[in-house]
């Protein structure tokens, strides 16, 4: 009955701790990270892909990790559906360039005054969720990011309305921002900053919290959590991630304007979580990187095919939008856990067969 | 004051399309629980479909109509058979985003089939005003036809599924699973095929009012963001109630008209020319935090 | 798991496939290795309706080119072009794409866009031309490589005004219909000024149009009702000019319907189909009927077009329009190429030497640009739809 | 069977409560609740003393799982007082959220199970701990230094009452995967994580096998014989009730019929009605 091995490898502190091979692991996802750009720089060099392009794209996956990151603690771990992400980015968008352009704030601080101020309108429409939850709390925050979009896009004296606001380059001790690999670094060690934060907040008591508020809000209450603090608080704590990805927005491509934040916007980073994985930190890197790179990756293919068919290439947003809805469908029917479910069945049958679950 | 009865019947017109299209989304929430995000594509596809069969020449225009209704009929069994069949218990953010997923594949296919590029819907009906003189107002009463037209039609489409539901078979077999579904599958009744009804309804009812609006702006993808606009209409009437769509789209329809017709100029540099855009989902927000299951929905109560 | 390695292997070959590919393009360098030439379409957005014809006539006009000997001396041009649906940020993203590539000149698209980038394009150093003619690019001191080809939105709504008061004297209320957007809201600073500076006996309202048609229908109640305007001008794109011309049609019309250029086109009939007729036109570029199909400067599109099975009155004025736009920066490249290497800077300083450049009877009149001067037409021919079709009603105006 | 609590609970006190055997730890006075027509207590009188085993049965629908509710802060009565005293103090239970109530020291399981299915067993009895930590935003974050070594404390406790109710082979499934007599157990292990001063089980035998049953019962004995921790229990299995409790209380149609030990209880002649039904005039 008594497991005897039990009592050692899982005296706590090494239990609550990670094993090695969970070390091995992140240090290899490091140093993919850092020598991303150089791959890339080799395969460009030997004429393989467009180099620029992708490491463009690099960059706005990097900010997509962030704002997914966000959207997971909220929607997979707290369990409260938001389709309002696009409004929550715009807001830190918008914070993070008008303080730098109107008041010269550094540009380092403007983000987290993004950062805080996103948190504070994430965590005032997150308020009906103490009275709603499921569709009826989805609904409440499509009309949130109307709202917001509303506001961005006729509040002429704030946020020059259906115009755009250009925002300097900004400066990183010596080095001027100006280019993509730059860029790179700045962007990549802010996502792992989200990614690490993120994980480490889902293995204390607040992310157990938020877990067992999704899964049993009776249950919780009754051993002592505080339901409706602990969803305003995965609202505020979200709202903050994305805020940060808002404002990485507006510093990376120096221009801010409404369309970046529409509700597409929000849908794509719901479906980021949804096919990397809900509630899970991990999920939503894999999430975000797919639901960027594959976009790109079809529009390189049709550029690479534009000259044999022409007509193909006029259609192709019709075939990336296509592809977007038929991969949501797919994973939901197919793989509705996600990616990070995929990665795991990977693992389970790369074990050597003795400990094989 | 002849600019607020304007303004006031035109509101009444688009609360009724609205009404409309709300129907469909309740329809299919009642029946299966599914909260359709593609409401609004159903009725882009819709205004295509009319379009398309009006434009073949040497058919009758009834007869196109029919066709047309068919079709989108036939589209909404396949979207229950082929893909949400398979969805059958799962939670909430999975059934949004299939719905969402199935949006981008109805945009897509219609931008591969028909182009980006807009087009007129053919044979519209007679675009005359009717005046209404006298009534004590300073000056004549202008009303569009095409907005008369709205709402007679939409009127009718109202009517008709409110008879089929009160009155025919498969109409109380709906409103048996949308009360209770093992009930229902002891009466014998096939779920499966209600819910298939369900979306057909749907996209029948979408296609409707896609051939309004379309009659009014032209046909385009834009026909799609109606869609956002059902929801502010069903939280007011709640999401299960249908009477409750009508109330709610003339409500909504009213804010609108009043919002556009009224509201100009900037208070702190917000500019109010486009409010109407977002008044209903104020409204929306408002009453969630008030009444937080619609004026007409019910809560539901957990018991331990 | 069988599933998985089958996605990952067929990732894997589309990856290959797409890399292998990417990579060619270029053509035979004759004179030297080819230039690169970025553009910016609008293919799936919301101005899709203009920007489908257009796309086509640019792709066809560097193709056609290319055939023809390219430029600079028989240098091969790579038209690097992406569809960015008319979204600023996409517009961003790939404007910084056509940098790396170092592309020597670039055609942008949207009034937005544009606007967005002029501060980059400033110090990027990149010749920029493109389908905006807001009058704030029009000014060298600020933006001096944005090239304006087209009669600027100000000057256009100046010269609606003008006719409106020729039209019927005593006083007119005038409804400006326009997009919601930087494009929709660009010349209505100078009209005001304009009617106040003119002493113009003019009542003149703006409506923001709204996305949603039913709203739409009662600001066009509102035009006719409460301002009691006489005169719609539209500042939109074909759809949304169909979308007006409908609702006023539907109120038993009574109001008169001036388009600015990005309406006065084949598509807008198309669009509205019989609610057009009637419709005024502000044609700085002119629609194919009017310029007439012996227009020298449709010679060469014809051709082209019949090269793969298509006619010009189907694609209609925007297609020679973008012909002529493309002619344009080529001639540039040219001039600059004729006194060293075709450059940011060089290509600027030969636009701006252009005087009197051939618009071969399908624009109201020829194009120049100088030091002082980025707007390269004056003026514009004043037409209406008659029967389905545009014809001229005046010649060329000025504002 | 021997049970292994007497040696494996010690470095962890199970039992918060501050009270002296025998003293009246909850008082409920004249409790009343209505669901719309459907008065469901009415007047109820319970009187529970530190230490007992304290059993409240009935016939289904008597109320009992109401008064639990009552107790726990789920339902708000809307007569009556509730009375709780721990620290010294009296608790007025009405006018207390269900968090609070539980952070006083009240604990409790449910009828049909409420765990949390998707975490694991560890995850689950940590939860329990939720009320005894800090949780601190940036702490958390950062997670090295004091979130962690928070972690660590709170599982050395987790780890006595996983070896008490012998769950350390389930320690890592979820729970949602384990039997239903294994999931009984997460649960109460789950109130045990609390250090309750009262444990309310609502019909902790319910659906378990006669081995089940057994281990159940005697986890319960244990906890209140060797920790003294009083438990309010309902339970249908009337041979066990009658072993184990101090006190009965027994409810019919929302009101109290009988209170008092076993032998009394099941002498009274309302119980024998309100169980076999039979009406003597």
């Amino acid at each position: 009955m008594l497991a005897p091995g039990h009592r050692v490898s899982d005296r706590p502190e090494t239990a609550v701790g990670r094993r090695p091979l969970v070390y091995l692991r992140m240090g290899l996802a490091v140093a993919l990270v850092a020598a991303a750009p150089l791959i890339l720089h080799t395969l460009g060099f030997l004429g393989l892909v467009r180099e620029a392009f992708w490491l463009t794209v690099l960059c706005q996956i990097g900010i997509a990790v962030i704002g997914a990151v966000g959207l997971n603690l909220l929607t997979g771990a707290s369990g409260q559906i938001s389709l309002g992400q696009g409004g929550f980015l715009a807001v830190g968008a918008y914070t993070s360039a008008l303080l730098v352009t109107r008041f010269g704030v550094p540009w380092p601080v403007s983000m987290v005054g993004a950062i805080l101020l996103t948190s504070a309108v994430g965590t005032f429409f997150g308020l009906p969720s103490l009275r709603l939850s499921g569709l009826y709390l989805a609904i409440a925050t499509v009309a949130s990011q109307a709202i917001i979009l509303y506001l961005v896009k006729n509040w002429d004296a704030v946020t020059h309305g259906v115009g755009s606001v250009v925002v300097p380059r900004p400066w990183l001790l010596a080095i001027r921002l100006d280019n993509d690999l730059a860029w790179y670094w700045v962007i990549a060690s802010a996502a792992a900053l989200a990614v690490v934060t993120a994980t480490n907040l889902m293995r204390t008591g607040i992310g157990r919290a938020w877990i067992a508020v999704r899964d049993q809000e009776v249950a919780a209450a009754a051993v002592g959590v505080r339901v409706g603090a602990y969803k305003l608080l995965a609202f505020a704590v979200s709202s903050a991630y994305v805020g940060l990805a808002g404002a990485l927005t507006a510093q990376y491509t120096g221009i801010v304007t409404w369309e970046r934040f529409t509700f597409d916007v929000s849908v794509l980073y719901l479906a980021m979580i949804i096919i990397g994985g809900l509630g899970s930190v991990s999920g939503s890197v894999y999430g975000a990187t797919f639901m960027i790179a594959l976009p790109a990756w079809i529009q390189q293919l049709g550029q690479s095919v534009e000259d044999t068919f022409p007509v193909i290439t006029a259609k192709l947003p019709a075939v990336q939008l296509g592809v977007f809805g038929l991969v949501i469908v797919v994973f939901l029917i197919f793989e509705p856990r996600g990616l990070a479910r995929t990665r795991q069945r990977i693992n389970v049958s790369f074990r050597p067969w003795p400990f094989r679950a | 004051m002849s600019t607020l009865t304007q303004l006031t019947v035109l509101g009444l017109a688009n609360g009724a399309v609205l009404a409309l299209v709300a129907l469909g989304f309740v329809v299919i929430y009642k029946a299966t629980g599914v909260v359709n995000f593609a409401q609004g594509e159903l009725l882009m596809v819709g205004a295509y479909l009319v379009a398309a069969f009006l434009g073949v020449p040497g058919l009758h225009w009834v007869l196109a109509l029919v066709l047309a209704a068919l079709a989108a009929a036939t589209l909404g069994i396949a979207i229950q058979v082929l893909v949400l069949r398979w969805l059958v218990g799962r939670g909430a953010v999975s059934v949004i985003m299939i719905t969402i997923g199935l949006a981008a594949c109805l945009r897509s296919a219609v931008q591969l089939i028909w182009g980006t590029v807009g087009q007129d819907m053919p044979a519209n009906l007679p675009g005359t005003a009717v005046q209404f003189r006298g009534l004590g107002l300073p000056n004549a009463i202008v009303l569009p036809s095409t907005q008369l037209w709205a709402v007679v039609l939409a009127a009718a489409a109202l009517v008709a599924f409110a008879v089929f539901f009160q009155c025919s078979r498969q109409g109380l077999a709906m409103r048996v699973v949308a009360e209770d579904q093992q009930v229902a599958m002891l009466m014998g009744i096939s779920v499966r095929w209600v819910f298939a009804l369900a979306w057909a309804l749907a996209a029948v009812s979408a296609l409707v009012g896609g051939l309004l609006v379309a009659n009014i702006s032209g046909v385009s993808i834009d026909l799609a963001d109606f869609g956002l606009l059902v929801f502010p209409v069903v939280i007011l009437g709640g999401l299960e109630s249908i009477p409750g769509t009508v109330v709610g789209g003339v409500v909504v329809g009213l804010l609108s008209a009043y919002a556009s017709g009224y509201l100009q100029g900037q208070v702190l540099g917000l500019s109010l020319g486009a409010a109407h855009d977002v008044l209903p989902f104020v409204v929306l927000v408002l009453i969630l935090l008030v009444k937080p299951y619609g004026l007409f929905g019910q809560a539901q109560i957990k018991r331990m | 798991m069988r599933r998985l390695s089958a996605v990952g292997l067929l990732t894997l070959a589309m990856a290959v496939w797409s890399c292998g590919n990417s990579g060619g393009g270029g053509g035979a360098a004759l004179a030297g290795p080819p230039l690169t030439v970025g553009a910016l379409f609008d293919l799936s957005g919301a101005t899709a309706d203009v920007g489908t014809p257009f796309a086509s006539g640019v792709r066809d006009y560097w193709n056609w080119k290319n055939k023809h000997g390219g430029v600079a001396g028989g240098r091969q041009v790579i038209l690097e072009w992406h569809d960015y649906a008319y979204q600023v940020p996409q517009a961003e993203q790939f404007y910084s794409q056509f940098v790396a590539d170092k592309a020597v000149a670039i055609q942008g698209y949207g009034t937005a866009d544009t606007n967005a980038l002029r501060d980059k394009i400033v110090a990027d150093k990149v010749p920029y031309t493109s389908l905006s003619y807001d009058a704030a690019l029009t000014d060298p001191t600020k933006f001096p490589y944005n090239f304006v080809p087209g009669t600027s939105y100000s000057d256009q709504l100046e010269i609606a005004l003008n006719w409106i008061v020729a039209q019927s004297p005593g006083h007119n209320e005038v409804a400006f219909f326009h997009s919601n957007s930087p494009f929709g809201t660009s010349p209505v600073a100078d009209g005001r000024k304009y009617i106040t500076d003119k002493h113009l006996d003019i009542g003149f309202s703006t409506y923001a149009m709204a996305s949603d048609p039913t709203a739409l229908t009662a600001q066009v109640t509102q035009a006719k009702q409460t301002q009691n305007a006489k005169y719609v001008i539209i500042q939109n794109i074909p759809k949304g000019g169909a979308a007006v011309a409908k609702n006023v049609a539907s109120l038993g019309g009574g109001m008169k319907l001036i388009c600015l250029n990005w309406c006065t086109n084949e598509v807008y009939i198309k669009t509205a189909g019989d609610m057009s007729e009637g419709t005024v036109g502000i044609a700085p570029w002119l629609p194919v009927n009017v310029a007439g199909r012996d227009a020298p400067a449709l010679k060469d599109p014809i051709a082209s077009l019949r090269a793969r099975g298509g006619d010009v009155t189907v694609e209609g004025g925007l297609y020679s329009q973008a012909w002529l736009q493309s002619s344009l920066v080529a001639h540039a490249i040219d001039q600059a190429a004729s006194s060293g290497q075709p450059t940011g800077e060089s290509i600027r300083a030969a636009f701006e030497k252009i005087s009197n450049f051939d618009t071969g009877g399908i624009a109201v009149g020829n194009i120049s640009f100088s030091a002082t001067n980025h707007q390269g037409l004056q003026g514009a021919v004043i037409c209406v739809v008659k029967d389905g079709k545009w014809i001229k009603l005046e010649g060329k105006q000025l504002p | 069977m021997l049970s292994p609590t007497a040696t494996s609970i010690h470095s962890f006190e199970l039992n918060t409560s501050t009270l002296a055997i025998g003293e009246t730890q909850l008082r409920a006075a004249d409790v009343g609740l209505r669901f719309g027509g459907l008065q469901a207590l009415d007047g109820v009188d319970l009187n529970v003393r530190q230490g007992d085993i304290h059993a409240v049965i009935g016939p289904n629908g008597a109320g009992k799982t109401s008064l639990l509710n009552c107790i726990s802060g789920f339902y708000r009565p809307r007569a009556g007082s509730l009375e709780f005293r721990n620290r010294g103090r009296a608790h007025d239970l009405v006018h207390l959220s269900v968090p609070n109530i539980a952070r006083l020291g009240v604990a409790r399981s449910f009828q049909n199970l409420e765990l949390f299915k998707h975490m694991t067993v560890l995850d689950n009895l940590m939860l329990g701990r939720h009320s005894h930590m800090r949780h601190e935003l940036l702490s958390s974050l950062v997670w090295l230094g004091p979130a962690r070594r928070q972690e660590a404390r709170q599982r050395a406790l987790v780890e006595e009452v996983i070896d008490f109710l012998r769950l350390q082979p389930a320690r890592h499934r979820q729970v949602g995967s384990l039997a239903y007599g294994l999931q009984k157990r997460v649960e109460l292990g789950r109130a045990l994580c609390m250090q309750p001063a009262l444990l309310l089980l609502d019909e902790p035998l319910a659906g378990m096998n006669a081995e089940e049953k057994d281990w159940m019962v005697r986890h319960i004995l244990d906890l209140n014989e060797v920790a003294r921790l009083t438990v309010l229990i309902i339970e249908h299995d009337m041979s066990v009730i009658m072993d184990i409790s101090h006190r009965i209380t027994v409810l019919n149609f929302g009101r109290v019929i009988a209170d008092g030990n076993a032998a009394g209880v099941s002498a009274a002649p309302a119980v024998i009605d309100a169980y076999l039904g039979v009406v003597d005039s």
